[in-house]
């Protein structure tokens, strides 16, 4: 199994959410996040003084799938994130060994 | 506001002046013929215009306590995050103090009646009047329950209770504005104990020369109708010389040149702190007229309150088109600010000027706040809330201002006193605040202020839930 | 509210009408005989009624100054959290706006005394009188400082500066109730300008055929006693038309027909902001008695207090169990705008009306918010707040409702002047909105809707930390 | 506050007690020879005396109102986050509710007049008086429009519904003191059955006890000026008695002794609300004078306010003095907590005592308030707000502290009627939480509970947003 | 080493703090984050309209251990954060491959 | 690649930020936390009664990195957040299958 961490702008968030239920990826995890790429954060005033906001509100979304399915839903979450301005975010993918459904116990891909 | 000290002890006709607030010629007369004419023309009876005034005292005095509140929401909407519980816990603080030292000592010291412990006779046009320095020494006392008409202290004027509830809440703001400038690194107990000292002490000694007849009244004819200079100013030169000594909070100047902003935590928090005292402004500026009991009276109060929110208006509308014409963006806190500083500015004369002139008025001060804001950035003087620019530098300008519509104001008067005033407090605010940091010391530890004044010195967050 | 304007320029025994602020013919009578009993009954010298009225005046014009920091907590916490700062921006700006165009040109418009730029007079049973259609053009001008008794405006009523000080409030609430509607997504500046036309000319010419003592009021017998129409329908014909022309939020409405709920930020917000205009509206109604002086005015303005109360009580406990009865869970945004929609429907009429009839009014302003909400959003009009139900559809049934507890009023009257403002102020808005769409465009893009106005027009976060 | 009814059906003479408030023998005198002096030593004429006593009442009664917000905002402060929607709907809707309720049958319960259902007639030094127990049936019926001062209900007081107003207030202050003690707990819709009961029924018989004339005022000699007892504390005893048939929260208190603290989620809001009760208690005091028509009581209505202030300031600078020494950090909500103790223990007698007395009995209510809290804890009774030590605690030394400054006051008067109405009031209202535990139950599931009852109660989160 | 997430209701978090308290679990980090999974989402009302609530607010655990103990503390979270309901949550593990404890520069297992 | 976790001290983050800006670490997500380690969480009075604060607040630091730098840009980070209490934090390094940057569609090192 693979663990999906994309980091996108919140105001992808809808459409992702919606593209990822048409293809019956039935579950996620999302956390408010402030982060920075090499969209280096901008300058603001406030007061006068102008100053630099280093980190950008964006949203990170964990997603639990299937090995051979990782491949599709982070095309698919690419695909669905993207505005072609900076700042469009990143995808990880890292290994998973093992997930419980803490309800049931199953454990494995069952529990996806 | 004026001369209530003098009204209780010199004649009667003079007494009347007191009535005027503005030391206006035609008022000294009108309400003296008014009584005259009580049975034929219908003016109130003597009792009415007495109870009339207490009235004005008491919802006036209510509507400044509420500023109070406006000032702590104000500056916890301004502070960051993890001094907000702080901020908070000092607003309170301040406020509470206010009423017991003024009680114990700053109302007899600020109004001192004929019992000045500094001062002298001197001869005048009316008669002999007193030139006072410094009041007296003792706890404020009211009148006796169910007082009868004749027992009262001053039955031309208004209760002594409604009198002192009134004066108080002024006493009180002057506290309020020091606080904002000095958040998120000073410690707690120097801070209410430089309260004490304020409104005990600095604050009363100076406001007895003005308003309780001292010598800025009687022999520079400094007016000063509502406070920009008595109250405004005292308060911004003592936040001044506060943040001067405290220095600026860590990492808010960089060695670059450049300074950090710190952003508000609740602009919401902010925006109604504002509004409250924009509301509590009517009754600051209208209740300073001192008198409701007459025709004349009744209008003035009533321009004072049109000129007030005027004033702010002005204030607020030259911020917000200033900021989005520098900066291209409307700035939110400058147009709070420049509300606050239009209501400063009209202040020391919300009574003479027309409409217009006291939406120019407010407007200058809205002006003066959007550049003073990043001129003390540079300065690297730390002003959390915006406190020196709207209280200190609109309440210089509205005493100044107050020559263009008060014939009766002069140039110097007001440069003097604005002069003499600021150099009292500077110095002796500046003497407490260097005592305070050599003994107890005045600023938390840096690590202290890096995890915020809440958690180190309150044990406790605002906000405190996951 | 009544014909001010009559009052200074007819007869002395037209002028008491004014005074009675429902037009009932006991009361016209109650003070003309009073004026005579004075000596011998105790009744109020002559110029005590006009510090009183004054004092009403002060004191509801402070009360409805309030109300703007009530709409603009009830927007902040009604909004998303990403158009918060904006939303405070947009209320204190009008706030300061509504004061500059009404000085300049507003009170005047609504006010013209004799001087109508169109109107004619006509002849009526206790005279002639005016038919007015528009005001005069002129600046707001107080009486002067420290006036005589004779040289006051007009010694039956009250002091000018209090009258303009009062006035004021109520037009700068029409503006608040607009921001609300257009909220999330309407350009700030556009918004602004938009607010200087209502607030110098689209309310005060209407309020002037009513309240200035203009046709309404003259040829319809016309009765709005504190404006549910003159005000409240003003405000909310105002955001219809605006909603319509500007359109709903991005993603409010789906293709599907169904809707996406966007909660608001902050309930503790939107919940201060009802309690704020639930004081306020007691300056509001209360004030639009117009006089203090009597013991029939005296008991009227208690009354109106009263039931004041009554319609808010009512409209709160009707979408209480309304909601609870038919979606099994009490939705509190519906309790907030049914507490104001009861005080919107009293507020044509809330001094005739018993207690208890004063609940069943405000009660039935309740029931049509809970129904007028989901009604709208069928017809995908986005109404951020709920201001149309509340303020239209709520002032509309006040106003008609005069006639169940008002003999004076007539069905007629009132529907033709509903339908008659209903249009002005329809057409007017309408040609407003869709010439700043023409030209600089009212709406932001959907991108910078997404990111939230906060980010994108005022650069600053409401709630900006980590 | 004194026997409004008796006033309506004894001598005149008698009458003028009522006004005095407190009882004093020299007030009694004052006013009825002032009617005598008013041609010859300008007293206001009589019917200015019965405005300024409605204009008082207005006054104050809008204060009160806003008390209502107080609570709201306090108590939403002071609730976990995902208790805030609720508290609020509770705060909203149990004052709407009160209204309702006290018009349908409280006011007439407690101000019966001369027509008690159980009471008898006894014989007094100055004439026959009644002693009351239960008042009469039936709901609030205003003074008619525009009413002649002839047909006014009580020429020598003020307007029935300014009373009305006024009274309304208070009644529906008790009521939010219950909200804040059983809050995250308890279900919507029995708290509100039990509200409709205690501002219908409860409150109003025992407060016919002392205000309307009862027994308690003229058997024993009871003095609660404001109402420490007649408000605050009933509203305690309630919280007190539903606060232990409800149990503590699930998880605060621990088998092994200790408590887990649940701090509240806003600490803006907490201190907004303290700084609204704080304003709104001048009305609440000060309004009791009942009368601002004479000298006498222009300066107790001044003294009040000034005492009020400094009760406030007292409570909080003991809170403040007393969390540092015990606790080494200040506790901000003891502080706040101290200062509405402070204002509820200076309730009872607000006038007699002098300044300095004034804020050392508000001390001694922060004293109370700081070693409460945790005893309550020890009890495992579970008071959110900390409003059983405010009200309940304070209210009782408030009560016994009349004695100190009021001769008129008998300890055995004030002990006896603390204990009548306490017993009374935990009598009624335990038979009514316990009759709703066990029909409709009052309790939402453990499950609920850790869930918050926003989200099952009210379907809705106090900050929805992500 | 391993680094256990686990997705739980935020009502179970001191239950389970406890259990592992008592098992001498020494480290954890919680995030507040929403999501879903089989269980949907569910519909509220607000001002008289349906809308779906996509996400339900969860706590997020991330916990440290040897790998040795992974699969023991894992049955112990899912014991007792299960309430038998919808809703219950998902516990991932993935492989840690170091740890360094900042304060004393200590790495590896020694560093948990 | 890999993943590094960092768990900080509030008031570490400019410092930590600016060391890795001087370092070319071009890419962060941040995340507010709560936690404890050894450091125990500590006790409160709120109201009279003393309370332990279990959780304490902290920053959550995610960096992606090529392998080779992982070492280098721990240290740095473990250096810059050390203040030498309590509390100072952990890191944690995961293994990182793939990353892609949204808005190019790149993957692997050339996306970070
Ligand atoms: N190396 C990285 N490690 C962790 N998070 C990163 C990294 N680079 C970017 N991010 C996250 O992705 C978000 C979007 O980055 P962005 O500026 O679009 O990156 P880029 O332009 O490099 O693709 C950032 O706000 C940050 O939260
Ligand atoms: N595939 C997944 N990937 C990431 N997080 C998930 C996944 N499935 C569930 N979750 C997280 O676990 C929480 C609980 O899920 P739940 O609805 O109980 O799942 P299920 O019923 O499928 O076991 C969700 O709110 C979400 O945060
Ligand atoms: N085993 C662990 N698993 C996950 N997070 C941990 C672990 N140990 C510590 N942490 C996180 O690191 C933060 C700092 O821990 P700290 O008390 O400094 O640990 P220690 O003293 O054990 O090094 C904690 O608040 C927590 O968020």
């Amino acid at each position: 199994m693979k663990l999906i961490i994309a980091i996108i702008k919140p105001s992808r968030l809808e459409p992702v959410r919606e593209a990822l239920a048409a293809h019956d990826v039935t579950g996620m995890t999302v956390t408010e996040v402030k982060g920075y790429g090499r969209q280096k954060g901008h300058s603001e005033i406030y007061r006068g003084a102008e100053y630099t906001v280093h980190f950008i509100p964006k949203l990170k979304l964990e997603i639990a799938v299937p090995a051979d399915r990782a491949a599709e839903v982070t095309q698919l979450i690419a695909e669905t994130a993207r505005t072609g301005r900076v700042g469009d975010g990143k995808i990880f993918t890292l290994d998973l060994n093992d997930v419980i459904r803490v309800r049931t116990g199953e454990t494995g891909a069952d529990a996806l | 506001m004026n001369a209530k000290a003098l009204a209780l002890k010199t004649l009667p006709a003079l007494a009347i002046i007191a009535f005027t607030g503005s030391g206006f010629a035609q008022e000294a007369v009108e309400p003296a013929t008014a009584v005259a004419e009580a049975a034929s023309s219908g003016a109130p009876a003597e009792q009415t215009v007495f109870i009339l005034n207490t009235l004005l005292f008491l919802i006036s005095g209510f509507l400044v306590m509420w500023m109070a509140a406006g000032f702590a929401m104000l500056e916890a909407g301004l502070v960051r995050r993890k001094n907000v519980a702080m901020q908070l816990l000092k607003n309170i603080s301040l406020f509470a103090i206010a009423g017991l030292a003024y009680y114990l000592i700053g109302y007899k010291l600020m109004y001192p009646g004929d019992s000045w412990m500094i001062g002298y006779e001197a001869q005048g046009e009316d008669g002999p009047y007193i030139v006072g320095y410094l009041g007296a020494i003792g706890t404020a006392v009211l009148e006796a329950v169910g007082v009868a008409p004749e027992a009262a202290d001053d039955l031309s004027y208004a209760t002594t209770g409604s009198d002192f509830f009134f004066q108080l809440m002024f006493c009180a703001t002057t506290a309020s504005i020091v606080s904002g400038t000095l958040a998120e690194r000073i410690k707690l107990w120097p801070f209410l104990i430089f309260i004490v000292v304020l409104t005990g002490l600095i604050y009363p000694v100076q406001a007895a020369w003005k308003w309780g007849g001292g010598f800025l009244d009687t022999q520079l004819g400094f007016l000063d109708f509502a406070g920009s200079t008595v109250v405004h100013s005292v308060g911004g030169w003592a936040a001044l010389v506060g943040a001067i000594i405290l220095g600026a909070r860590t990492g808010r100047y960089n060695k670059d040149g450049t300074s950090t902003a710190m952003p508000g935590s609740s602009m919401p928090l902010a925006t109604l702190g504002t509004f409250i005292l924009w509301l509590g402004w009517f009754g600051f500026n209208g209740g300073s007229q001192l008198a409701l009991g007459s025709v004349g009276d009744a209008a003035d109060v009533s321009r004072i309150f049109a000129n007030t929110n005027m004033g702010a208006a002005g204030g607020a509308v030259a911020a917000l088109l200033l900021t989005q014409l520098i900066y291209k963006k409307v700035d939110l806190t400058m147009v709070l600010n420049g509300a606050l500083a239009g209501l400063v500015s009209i202040t020391a004369e919300p009574l003479t000027p027309g409409l217009g002139m006291a939406a120019l008025i407010g407007g200058v001060g809205g002006v003066i706040v959007v550049f003073a804001v990043p001129m003390l950035d540079r300065l690297k003087i730390d002003d959390v809330v915006g406190a020196i620019p709207v209280h200190l530098f609109a309440g210089i300008w509205g005493t100044l201002a107050v020559v263009i519509t008060n014939p009766d104001a002069s140039l110097f008067g007001q440069v003097a006193s604005i002069v003499i005033v600021g150099v009292f407090v500077t110095v002796t605010s500046g003497i407490v605040w260097l005592a305070l940091k050599a003994t107890m010391g005045i600023r938390v530890s840096e690590e202290e202020e890096r995890l915020g004044l809440d958690k180190t010195e309150v044990g406790l967050e605002a906000y405190p839930e996951f």
